[in-house]
């Protein structure tokens, strides 16, 4: 394919959540605006509400880049065709999702209870690998599909007996009384994983693009962590901006395992354990229809790693883990 | 040369003409479909005809692999249940408040403002309270629906018993019938035809609240399954799945019609000049 | 019997006086015209007796009992317009007369009753002329057979009293013609008492064995409103010849210095 | 006894008998709010009127520590802007629509089909493919507002053309009128107070597209902010403005009807017997 | 000169023939009686000269030209009702046709146009004896208004021809002579030719100069649609004493045997 002009201007989009505050919060601050004038380029920091529709509209070419999770970035973009590259990866969740119930105590007793959830989404992948953990399989228990938005609302009615939901709606169900937590992300660490995915066709084309979101994010990062007064007020923002307020977003954070560093990030995308992870993400995927109906396996599509190895159609290749911008960052060659 | 208003299309000219935007639509989004497949052969925004039909034969006659149903029919059935009952269940409200607040002055002056006030409220905003009112079960879904487009039939049923003439009611009276004899020979007939009118204006926004209600939490349903393939774009599913959903209003929009005429002729002579 | 007595009878709507001091006796059996310009309140009158307006002063009396204040079966009434049932036949709609009285809680009657009912029904709607009619809907008559078919429907209460607001204005001459020779031989049989509103005097002339002029005497041209009409001519008709009155030949319009003139010949 | 049918109410009764249901309903809610804070101190669904009271003084009289602005008013200003474009748009469709198809016997025949399936899809169930091809800035909640409510405006407004007596646009022909002239003088005034009635019946429609638009993409807004508190089911939030939106809507409602009655009142006068 | 021919014009509706082989002169300045049963095809036989319908066959000229096949100025009309603007006041409705000619893009006038034109209607508007209502709306005239305000709105353009289709149909008969009284010399003062259907013998004879009944003369009762109308008299009232006609003066309904005897008596 010819390479296109290379572009001046991009967007990206954002969903409020929690590893994501750190752009629109780059964006107000200025710090979007400072890096991609270094690179002489325009970058639009667009919020959508509707975490599936960002994604949806960035499959479709409206956005050169959007906030997502690793599956969703590989059941959605690349399962329809869109070859996309995982430029930054920004934390795992740890804890963030999670497993509440006002019945059950224990996985082994969801058998037979209905449990809502957003159907497909990671919810639903971290609901399989509890049941999985628990000897137990989907077929025993009946799912209802559940809009996340309408999640601790569903929660409060009387027949909602279980939900699997994320933050920040998982505190509020856990605040619920009589309620109690039965599994969560840290018992399967490093496998829900909150990106910022770019086409890798813009990003072949316009490298200055990845550059300067490196760039903002590392500094972002860093404003963000911040012991004192700076972190305090980044956090306070971050958490107005995403309804909640400092206390409520700390404790968002808590359970979350941000990569503040780009050598921990650069090691985390290298390491044989994000394989072993796209590995079961995958199987999933495929058991449920996410790959598409031309998917004859789960081989269908291809993941690639950095070090050129290959999960699944090397002729195929549509989600690459890169980690060579966040390598840059680390290398403060910015 | 004639006026523009004076030239009035031949039966052949007509069929054609209702084809023509039908089909320029149709080849329209098979040039589009085609663009964006040239460009990235994986979209799925604009899939090719061939490919929704063949999704389409999946569903109605492979059986899903979790349930074990054929998946385009049992979401149909759940999405129709839902919708009748709905439908009915508003149709009722409308029926028995349209008449009290039509035919009963006094009902009329405590209720109406309420009922205008209650229309404007967005179900969709109040959702939480309702779920705790009413579950999360289908009969939220229904209430969804009943909520959505009963106080439109209220309100609607209502003005047309109002616009009963006077003068009926009077003789009516005359002829010793009571209140309630009123309600019953007088009014309810004559608002029949009017709720039949009011139920085809409904099957639209009917439909959006069911859809709607099936995106918030479902486990079949038409707008359940819209909802669950936007997860991945499967526009291959949703566009069949919208043109199904629009032929069913259609076909509902036409059999309401045939038997209001069918069963209220009277309503529909032209007034004897 | 079915004596009417007004008793210095006043209707206002808010300011306006419609209706001033009006009192009036009228006889079991009488055929009474009622004329007048456009919106002088003879439809009020009309409404007063008929129970769906309570004046505002003065009170009316059948057979010595006050007319309660809202329609019953005592009086029937037909109007200009709307006055059948659109949604039922012929049959139908006088038949559901008999069906409010004698099933309170269904109006509908089945079985041995219904078809006595049915009978009484049939033979009424064959008084009226509309017998091969029976299946139609109104909408499928003609205005003369809506005004029959209303007919036949107030009598089917036999109402002592039986009220009509231009029941024929809507309709060309020529049926005009057939509905008097109608209703007179109605009125004679029952031995109702007939109180008919109508624009047209000869109507009223032939029809009627009394009539009535409503009109107001006095007119303050700043304040309208605050004079109501009165009946200013009271003739019996059932006496060989009336006396003609001067004016009533010319148009509406150009008839009140007329009475101007014989203000003072009204009401008995 | 009188017939229930017969007892209306005099002007005070009236003014008890409106406000009963109300008071009612206000009563209901601050019972059922304090049983539930007794049960539970945390409840966040009914929350007490005192404490919604505390948070519409805040979004209304605080800024906003990010923007400054208002939050209350500036929700408002950028919500009421998209509704306005939004039912202007669609009033301008209806107008120029419904004008053609009921007048131009040529044009009815082509388009009203295509029309009446048009107006049966449901609108959230294409949202992806909306806001493809619309973007999701301003545009896309403007677009659907206006493609949920002007195919019902453009199908009544030229039910209403197709009404307008046959003998009018003979007379209008005898007077020398074109097909413009028949438009513009004649069939386009007399459609204008059933235009405005037909708005008013479409604000309810219009607000709840308008919020599920800006519950899927947008900055700010009425139902962006219901969405955004909704995740932390801050009813104290949600309660107020749901009552806010229902105001406006009431309030533009009434002004809609005064407007219409101010500058048509030919239309509203009882026709001469 | 505004003489209408028409040649042996047919009218069918599917299978139904409502008029059947109707040839006929008008003279230029005729005043044209149209009289016959109700459903026998005087408003369609009106709506061809108006160009409203095309007949299936034959032609209809005026001044030697075929119709246009739609209506047009030359050609006035006035209806039964539905017949002014109810959006525009008694002023504007006959204002509107000085605008539809002198304005083609807005229909309106402005300035010393607009004031001229004003003059010319409002002398319309005196004419029929509008004068004082000229800035009320039509909802606010009685019927008989609002017929004449009609009137006034046709003769506007100064049509050649003029149809009435019952125009005085609604109206009471007070009302009804005022009209004739009015229209009878408006027609001689402008010289038009008039065409008018009506129910009415009395107003047919009386202001007509010239008057035709449409019946059918045979009908199939296995098939009544298969026979059309026809003109069945055609009497010239110019003279002094048109001879008076058997039947005329039974009720419509019964007059078809009086029809039959004198079927062979048909059009000249
Ligand atoms: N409900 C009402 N409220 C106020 N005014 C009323 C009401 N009903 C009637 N009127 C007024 O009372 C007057 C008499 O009306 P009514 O209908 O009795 O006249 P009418 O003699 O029957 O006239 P018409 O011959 O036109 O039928 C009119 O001026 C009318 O405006
Ligand atoms: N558009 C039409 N399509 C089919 N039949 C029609 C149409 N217009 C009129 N007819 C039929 O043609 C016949 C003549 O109708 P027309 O209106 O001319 O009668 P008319 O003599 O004016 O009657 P009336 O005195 O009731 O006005 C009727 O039988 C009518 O049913
Ligand atoms: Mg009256
Ligand atoms: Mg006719």
């Amino acid at each position: 394919q010819a390479y296109a002009e290379p572009k001046k201007e991009f967007s990206i989009a954002w969903t409020i959540y929690v590893g994501w505050m750190p752009w629109p919060y780059a964006a107000d601050t200025g710090i979007v605006k400072k890096w991609a004038d270094k690179y002489g380029i325009i970058i639009n920091v667009k919020q959508i509400n509707d975490y599936v529709e960002s994604i949806n509209q960035y499959t479709t070419g409206g956005f050169d880049g959007v906030t997502a999770t690793n599956m969703d970035g590989l059941t959605i973009p690349a399962a329809g065709g869109v070859d996309t590259t995982i430029l930054i990866i920004g934390d795992f969740s740890n804890g963030n999702d999670g497993i509440v119930s006002k019945a059950a105590k224990t996985i082994a007793d969801l058998r037979g209870q209905s449990i809502n959830l957003v159907e497909l989404s990671v919810s639903h992948y971290l609901l399989a690998r509890a049941l999985d953990g628990a000897g137990l399989s989907e077929k025993d228990v009946t799912i209802v599909n559940t809009s996340d938005a309408d999640m601790v609302a569903a929660f409060k009615s009387p027949d909602t007996s279980t939900v699997v939901t994320w933050n920040p709606l998982l505190a509020e169900v856990k605040a619920e009384p009589g309620s109690a937590a039965l599994f969560d992300s840290t018992q399967i660490p490093g496998e829900i994983i909150d990106t910022l995915m770019v086409n890798t066709e813009v990003l072949k084309d316009n490298p200055d693009f990845g550059k300067a979101l490196a760039g903002i994010w590392y500094e972002t990062m860093s404003v963000l962590t911040d012991p004192g007064e700076k972190g305090k007020a980044a956090r306070t923002a971050m958490g107005e901006l995403s309804g909640t307020d400092l206390a409520g977003f700390d404790v968002q954070l808590a359970a979350t395992k941000l990569f503040v560093t780009p050598q921990e990030a650069v090691a985390f995308t290298e390491s044989e354990d994000l394989v072993k992870t796209m590995d079961l993400v995958r199987t999933f995927s495929f058991d449920h229809g996410l790959l598409g109906e031309g998917a004859a396996d789960k081989d269908a599509i291809g993941i690639a790693f950095p070090g050129g190895r290959v999960l699944g159609s090397a002729e195929n290749v549509k989600l690459r883990f890169d980690a060579s911008y966040m390598k840059i960052a680390a290398e403060g060659s910015l | 040369m004639r006026r523009a208003i004076n030239i009035v299309p031949g039966s052949g000219t007509r069929i054609l003409l209702v084809l023509l935007p039908f089909l320029l639509i149709a080849g329209l989004y098979v040039v589009v479909s085609a663009e964006r497949r040239a460009a990235n052969p994986g979209d799925k925004l604009l899939p090719p005809i061939t490919e929704m039909a063949e999704s389409v034969r999946r569903l109605a006659t492979e059986p899903d692999r979790r349930s074990g149903n054929l998946t385009l029919w049992s979401d149909t059935a759940a999405s129709l249940q839902r919708l009748f009952i709905g439908l009915g269940t508003a149709a009722a409200i409308g029926l028995v408040l349209g008449l009290t607040l039509g035919l009963l002055p006094i009902a009329s002056a405590g209720l109406s403002p309420l009922i205008a006030v209650l229309s404007m409220i967005p179900p969709m905003a109040i959702l939480p309270i309702l779920f705790i009112a009413f579950g999360l079960g289908e009969l939220s879904k229904v209430v969804l629906v009943v909520i959505g487009i009963a106080p439109f039939l209220v309100r609607d049923l209502a003005m047309a018993v109002a616009a009963i003439p006077r003068e009926q009611i009077i003789k009516a009276q005359t002829l010793g019938a009571s209140t309630w004899q009123l309600l019953l020979r007088v009014a309810l007939p004559q608002a029949m035809p009017r709720l039949i009118e009011a139920l085809r204006l409904s099957l639209g926004p009917a439909f959006l609240f069911l859809i709607s209600a099936e995106a918030i939490a479902a486990e079949s349903g038409l707008g359940y399954r819209i909802f669950l393939v936007r997860r991945y774009l499967a526009m291959d599913v949703i566009l069949p799945y919208v043109a199904w959903i629009t032929l069913l209003a259609y076909i509902f929009d036409w059999l309401l019609a045939r038997v209001a005429r069918r069963s209220f002729p009277w309503a529909y002579v032209q007034e004897a000049r | 019997m079915s004596i009417i007595r007004v008793h210095n009878v006043w209707m206002e709507y808010g300011d306006q006086i419609v209706l001033e001091s009006i009192s009036l006796v009228i006889a079991s059996g009488a055929f009474v015209s009622i004329v007048g310009p456009s919106g002088c309140g003879k439809s009020t009158f009309l409404r007063m007796i008929l129970g769906q307006e309570r004046p505002t002063r003065g009170i009316i009396t059948l057979d010595g009992v006050a007319l309660p204040h809202e329609p019953g079966p005592e009086r029937g009434v037909v109007f200009q317009r709307y006055s059948v049932f659109p949604h039922l036949n012929v049959l139908q709609n006088v038949l559901v007369a008999f069906e409010f009285a004698d099933s309170p809680l269904t109006a509908k009657l089945f079985g041995s009753r219904k078809r006595a009912a049915v009978e009484k029904a049939q033979a009424l709607i064959e008084a009226v002329g509309l017998g091969e009619h029976a299946q139609k809907f109104p909408s499928a008559l003609s205005g003369g057979q809506q005004q029959r078919l209303a007919i036949a429907q107030a009598l089917a209460k036999q109402p002592k009293v039986l009220l009509l607001d231009e029941p024929f204005g809507a309709l060309d001459p020529g049926t005009r013609a057939q509905m008097h020779a109608l209703i007179k031989p109605l009125w004679r049989e029952r031995g109702m008492t007939v109180i008919m509103v109508t624009h047209d005097l000869k109507e009223a002339f032939g029809l009627g064995t009394r009539l009535l002029a409503f009109d107001k005497p006095r007119t303050d041209p700043q304040a309208p409103e605050r004079y109501g009409a009165r009946i200013i001519y009271d003739l019996d008709l059932s006496r060989d010849g009336p006396v003609p009155v001067l004016g009533f030949s010319k148009p509406i319009e150009s008839r009140a210095t007329a009475y101007e003139t014989t203000r003072s010949t009204s009401h008995a």
